[in-house]
């Protein structure tokens, strides 16, 4: 069986084709999905991809939260469906509570588009399968909302669990992508719910799985081959 | 206020009004008399002024514009070219590729953040216009001395402008220039590009033809924003005289422009659309009037069904508005229901506001009540055309006799080496990561080259993987020494800058910033630099697509540096073989490509070390920049060089420095036989790069070269972790990086 | 037709990057004096109808649920007169 | 200390995009009745010393030719109790 996986399209959206195309070169099915639509074609697992849905007006993710095609991945997500939110997804993620947390406008302001070092802290989740605990991996971080905010309490409560997914790799130099490029608390740059099956994270492993595209490194492709197989062991 | 009908004006001809707070002169408004046979109503004469000013009906420029049709090349290349919103270029396979360069410089010094974004949101709807998939777009810009305080003011305003806007759209910025220079003080030169895809049968033009179809505006609401912003002298002299004060300055909402691109082209791809045209300086006046004028037939337009933001506004200011994220489509009726749906899903507003008529006239009405009756070609393009004097400015001698040849040089190793990172720390030659960093350079997942490469270079088909490459280059100090060479050493490296990742240069698009042109002497300016930009690109083979012009670039009397930008865009067949910057491996052999001249005028030495300029700028030889490129597309194809740069400002040890950083590799070097080492490092000759060659390759290089008769010169080799130049010095990359990175961020943060 | 304000402030433990750059720059601009500067959202809403204690009860809601993330931010309510 | 509150609106003619943003998503959410919304920036300053006249003229200068843009920005100077 060949997995499908969905990838939603919000007004705004920008990463969905590359998601798309990422979906395929790992071996699934690719499946667009559109937010006005509360039907998610029977999909087995879904990415809400980068971009910025409805301008991040308001604050990123807080509209599109409230989008039908939302309704039903927040229940599937509850009941165990893989989903993935990465950098704009995320933050829809954090707004829907499907993950704690908060993300907030950079440390220093900007924008930033770069490589960057992350750590895999957890490669049990259906995301991250692929991965080594511990392995430091390279992708494309861009993103101007991107520091991650939650209270002590629930910052304790995800690295007692584990549930801190990724952190940004912070043991060598900037110009090797190293270093917290946000100011996102714990060094956090993803994290997944207790399940393990939603996962969200600032970077975009969809930009990194074609050696001559981007940065030229394709640590990412295995965030998508993981889940594919999950799916078919399951 | 009575409604100024076309009845009420035929009755009350001696009225007066406002044609010179206007910007409009007084045989021009005499000329409006005529063609009408009448004096024009008020929404006529918004209509008149703002498509008779500099801007728009480039009246000043179009005598020498002319020269780039005359002597253009023979070309296979070009499918649609100058007059239309963009020229289109085959690339090969079935695709066709569209692009452009605007300037938006006024607004930006006057909001930084929103004129820069406007501006690359107007450049994007030029290129959706023709109906092409926008896919990159670049930004070359130019601002005051980098530690001048009004400086930390525009340059982050503008920069998180163009990143907010471009980054919401979603499109990868992949190329631009930074440029800081005291003339830019009081007007910063903000000029953005873009490039766009299609197939060839998908190419549309901005032109109304077809009895009984439909005139549909869609996008954003009309407010009150940029009424003028077209000129904005007119704007100024309007606003305070003007019925209501309204901002010059327009809002951009680049989440808008996102929804009409994907609503444009899901039309497109629907081939609903007869003709389009984007909205931008003069809004509806210039979308409807160049929409008729191009067409067939006439237009009538119902101006109160237009969407509106403010119910207050006039008819007038309804026509002159700049309200930004809008465009304008002719449909026939029978597809307009399809075209309001494909609008509905993705919450864009429509609206029918006009449609195709019999006869030659535009007609406007305002609640049933004709307030517009002309014929749209004398708006659209048979505005006024002036054969400006111009003549050699007086000091243009005094300044090319200075010769910078003359200043003191570096003597012994320890001055080199110190003068060296002077050089590859000042603020035009250090890195512009810190600016760069805040543009998306990623997003689409197509982008195989972007900074700090010599030309950006995206994939436009992931099954064959043919790309395009482009670069945008001008040096404004050559071209103040002389602006004849000076705009074609801009077309020139921009060229070469193409051709060293590997790509094909094909066709050019400009932006032509200048000064007054009331002025003789930034007249003459502009003569020399258009005559100089056609005869370059006859000799190079690269027609001129398009492009944009900018006067009126000056603070009080002091015009800036004439700024010729040249955009060249290349195609690759398979960017595989795409060529990097970077020296990434240990015992590679570099090569000098191109004779090294004891070049200095106008050089990036001769500023940082001297703050000088005076002298002539590095000679010009395009038949070389041919052979060059010629040579490094061959080595690029046929796997002999592993990375290349070409060789501009800086001279040959910026290029080093900058390839080895990149690569994280050192460079021992050797100074040439012939040579002294200042010159090797520092002259600014045309036509040269540097290359890595694998050792395997190296007989086959040379040979190549040889038989071709370009004179290459084996000047070291890739090693280490620093850049030693033989007998004189070394620095560690360490050091060299701290100080090309450093620089800017401690400018601006 | 009647206005109510909504202020959204971010809660005070939470880093303000933004109001920490204002202050910054204050000096530099020849202000002194000011202790702190912390940024944050205005909304103004123009409302249809009486802006009776059902109404204000609904933007009280519209506020916790949409205009601020509880998470990290504070609101307040305000009719303006 | 004492706290001076600067609000920055987009003047009434500018184009508000957020605020279109806001208001446009509302209905779906089931909140009705809102004409119209405005999104702006709150400023909260604490300022040592007294807030004198002087003061309040130094705070309108900085609101003018810093926290605003005028060109497209109308402000506020309030001193909250
Ligand atoms: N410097 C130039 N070189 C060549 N063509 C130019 C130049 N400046 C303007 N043009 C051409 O003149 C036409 C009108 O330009 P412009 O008014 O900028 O277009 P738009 O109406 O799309 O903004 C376009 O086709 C443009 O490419
Ligand atoms: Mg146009």
């Amino acid at each position: 069986m060949t997995a499908r996986i969905g990838v939603v399209t919000f007004p705004g959206t920008l990463d969905d084709q590359d998601s798309l195309r990422a979906v395929r070169l790992a071996g699934a099915e690719p499946v667009s999905l559109w937010h006005r639509d509360k039907d998610l074609k029977q999909v087995d697992a879904v990415v809400l991809a980068g971009g910025f849905s409805y301008g991040d007006y308001l604050r990123a993710g807080a509209i599109s939260r409230f989008s039908p095609v939302m309704e039903t991945i927040i229940d599937q997500a509850r009941a165990g469906l893989p989903v993935l939110g990465i950098c704009n997804g995320f933050q829809i993620l954090t707004e829907s509570h499907l993950l704690p947390g908060a993300m907030l406008r950079n440390n220093h302001l900007h924008f930033i588009c770069r490589d960057q070092r992350l750590r895999v802290e957890n490669a049990d989740t259906a995301w991250t399968g692929d991965y080594e605990q511990g392995q430091e991996i390279s992708v494309p971080l861009k993103n101007i909302d991107g520091r991650y905010v939650a209270d002590a309490r629930v910052l304790d409560e995800l690295e007692a669990e584990g549930r801190v997914a990724f952190r940004y790799a912070t043991s060598g130099a900037a110009a090797d992508g190293y270093g917290n490029p946000n100011g996102s608390l714990r060094d956090i740059a993803g994290i997944t719910n207790a399940e393990g099956n939603v996962v969200g994270l600032m970077p975009h492993p969809e930009h990194a799985v074609e050696p001559l595209i981007g940065t030229g490194r394709t640590d990412g492709l295995a965030f998508f081959t993981s889940v594919i197989k999950r799916l078919v062991t399951a | 206020m009575t409604l100024d009908t076309v009845k009420h004006a035929t009755g009350t001809p001696e009225t007066e009004q406002p044609w010179a707070e206007l910007g409009l002169k007084q045989d021009e408004y005499a000329r409006i008399r005529e063609i009408l046979g009448r004096r024009p109503t008020g929404a006529e004469l918004a209509m008149y002024s703002v498509m008779w000013s500099e801007h728009c009906s480039y009246k000043s420029s179009k005598v020498h514009l002319k020269q780039f049709g005359e002597k253009a090349p023979e070309s296979d290349a070009l499918l649609v070219g100058i007059g239309e919103n963009a020229g289109v270029v085959d690339v090969g396979q079935g695709y066709a590729v569209t692009f452009k360069v605007e300037s938006h410089n006024h607004p930006s010094y006057i909001e930084p953040y929103q004129g820069a974004a406007t501006g690359v949101g107007g450049i994007v709807r030029d290129i959706l216009a023709m109906g092409a998939r926008p896919i990159a777009v670049v930004d070359p810009l130019r601002f005051g001395a980098a530690d001048h305080p009004d400086t930390k003011r525009v340059l982050p305003g503008v920069v998180a402008g163009i990143g907010g806007y471009g980054n919401c759209l979603g499109l990868p910025n992949i190329g631009g220039e930074v440029v800081f220079d005291p003339c830019y003080q009081g007007n910063p030169l903000v000029n953005a590009g873009c490039i766009g895809v299609m197939k060839h049968e998908d190419i549309h033009l901005a032109q109304a033809s077809g009895l009984g179809n439909k005139v549909i505006l869609y996008g954003a609401r009309t407010g009150g924003d940029g009424i003028g912003g077209v000129s904005v002298l007119a704007s100024e002299t309007f606003d305070s005289t003007g019925p209501a004060k309204r901002p010059a300055v327009q809002v951009g909402d680049p989440f808008q422009e996102k929804l009409l691109i994907e609503c444009t082209l899901e039309i497109f791809a629907e081939k609903l659309v007869a003709g389009i045209q984007d909205l931008g300086g003069a809004g509806l006046s210039c979308a409807t009037s160049e929409l008729a004028s191009a067409g067939s037939g006439g237009m009538r337009v119902e101006l109160d069904t237009v969407p509106l933001r403010d119910a207050t506004l006039s008819p007038e200011e309804i026509l002159m508005s700049e309200s930004q994220e809008r465009m304008c489509a002719i449909v026939e009726p029978d597809k307009v229901e399809r075209f309001l749906e494909i609008c509905e899903k993705w919450d864009v507003i429509a609206t029918v506001i006009g449609e195709v008529t019999e006869g030659e006239r535009l007609e406007i009405f305002w609640h049933g009540e004709q307030i517009v009756d002309v014929p749209p070609r004398t708006v659209a393009h048979e505005g006024p055309v002036y054969e400006r004097p111009y003549a050699r400015p007086e000091w243009q001698d005094a300044l090319q006799a200075d010769d910078a040849g003359k200043l003191p040089r570096p003597g012994s190793g320890p001055e080199l080496r110190e003068q060296v990172l002077r050089l590859v720390a000042s603020p035009n030659q250090a890195s512009k990561a810190w600016i760069t960093d805040q543009y998306d350079r990623f997003v689409q997942g197509n982008t195989v080259l972007a900074q700090p490469e010599d030309a950006g270079m995206v994939r436009i088909d992931d099954v064959t993987n043919l790309g395009v490459a482009m670069a945008t280059d001008g040096n404004g100090r050559y071209a103040k020494l002389d602006p004849y060479t000076g705009t074609q050493l801009a077309l020139a490296e921009s060229y070469r800058n193409v051709a060293a990742s590997g790509a094909t240069p094909l066709a050019i698009s400009n932006c032509l910033n200048f000064g007054s042109p009331e002025d003789p002497g930034v007249m003459w300016q502009f003569a020399e630099a258009t005559r100089g930009l056609a005869d370059g690109c006859l000799a190079l083979g690269t027609p001129v697509t398009g492009g944009n012009v900018s006067l009126y670039n000056q603070t009080g009397e002091t015009a800036i540096h004439p700024t010729p930008v040249v955009a060249v865009l290349g195609v690759i067949d398979d960017v595989n073989r795409r060529t990097p910057i970077a020296f990434a491996e240990e015992g590679q052999l570099l090569y000098l490509l191109g004779d090294t001249a004891e070049e200095f005028g106008g050089s990036a030495w001769s500023q940082v070390i001297h703050d000088h300029l005076g002298g002539l700028p590095p000679a010009v030889d395009l038949a070389r920049e041919k052979l060059l490129g010629e040579i490094l597309i061959a080595a690029s194809r046929d796997g002999m060089i592993d990375a290349a740069h070409d060789l501009s400002d800086g001279g040959l040890v910026q290029a080093v420095v900058e390839s080895c950083l990149r690569g994280r590799t050192g460079a021992r070097l050797i100074v040439p036989d012939g040579l002294d080492a200042f010159t090797f490092l520092f002259s600014e000759s045309a036509g040269r790069a540097v290359v890595s060659v694998p050792r395997s390759e190296e007989l086959r290089f040379n040979d190549m070269c040889g038989a071709r008769g370009l004179p290459v010169a084996r000047i070291g080799v890739v090693d280490g972790d620093e850049i030693e130049v033989q007998g004189q010095f070394s620095i560690p990359l360490s050091e060299l990086r701290t100080a090309h990175e450093g620089t800017i961020p401690a400018l601006l943060v | 037709m009647a206005r109510v304000v909504v202020d959204v402030m971010l809660k005070p433990e939470i880093l303000d990057p933004q109001g920490q750059a204002v202050q910054r720059a204050l000096p530099r601009l020849g202000f002194d004096g000011i202790a702190d500067v912390r940024q944050g959202k205005r909304f103004e809403l123009e409302v249809e109808g009486p802006v009776d204690d059902a109404a204000l009860a609904r933007i009280h809601e519209m506020a916790e649920t949409f205009l601020a993330n509880t998470v990290i931010e504070d609101f307040i309510v305000k009719v303006e007169s």
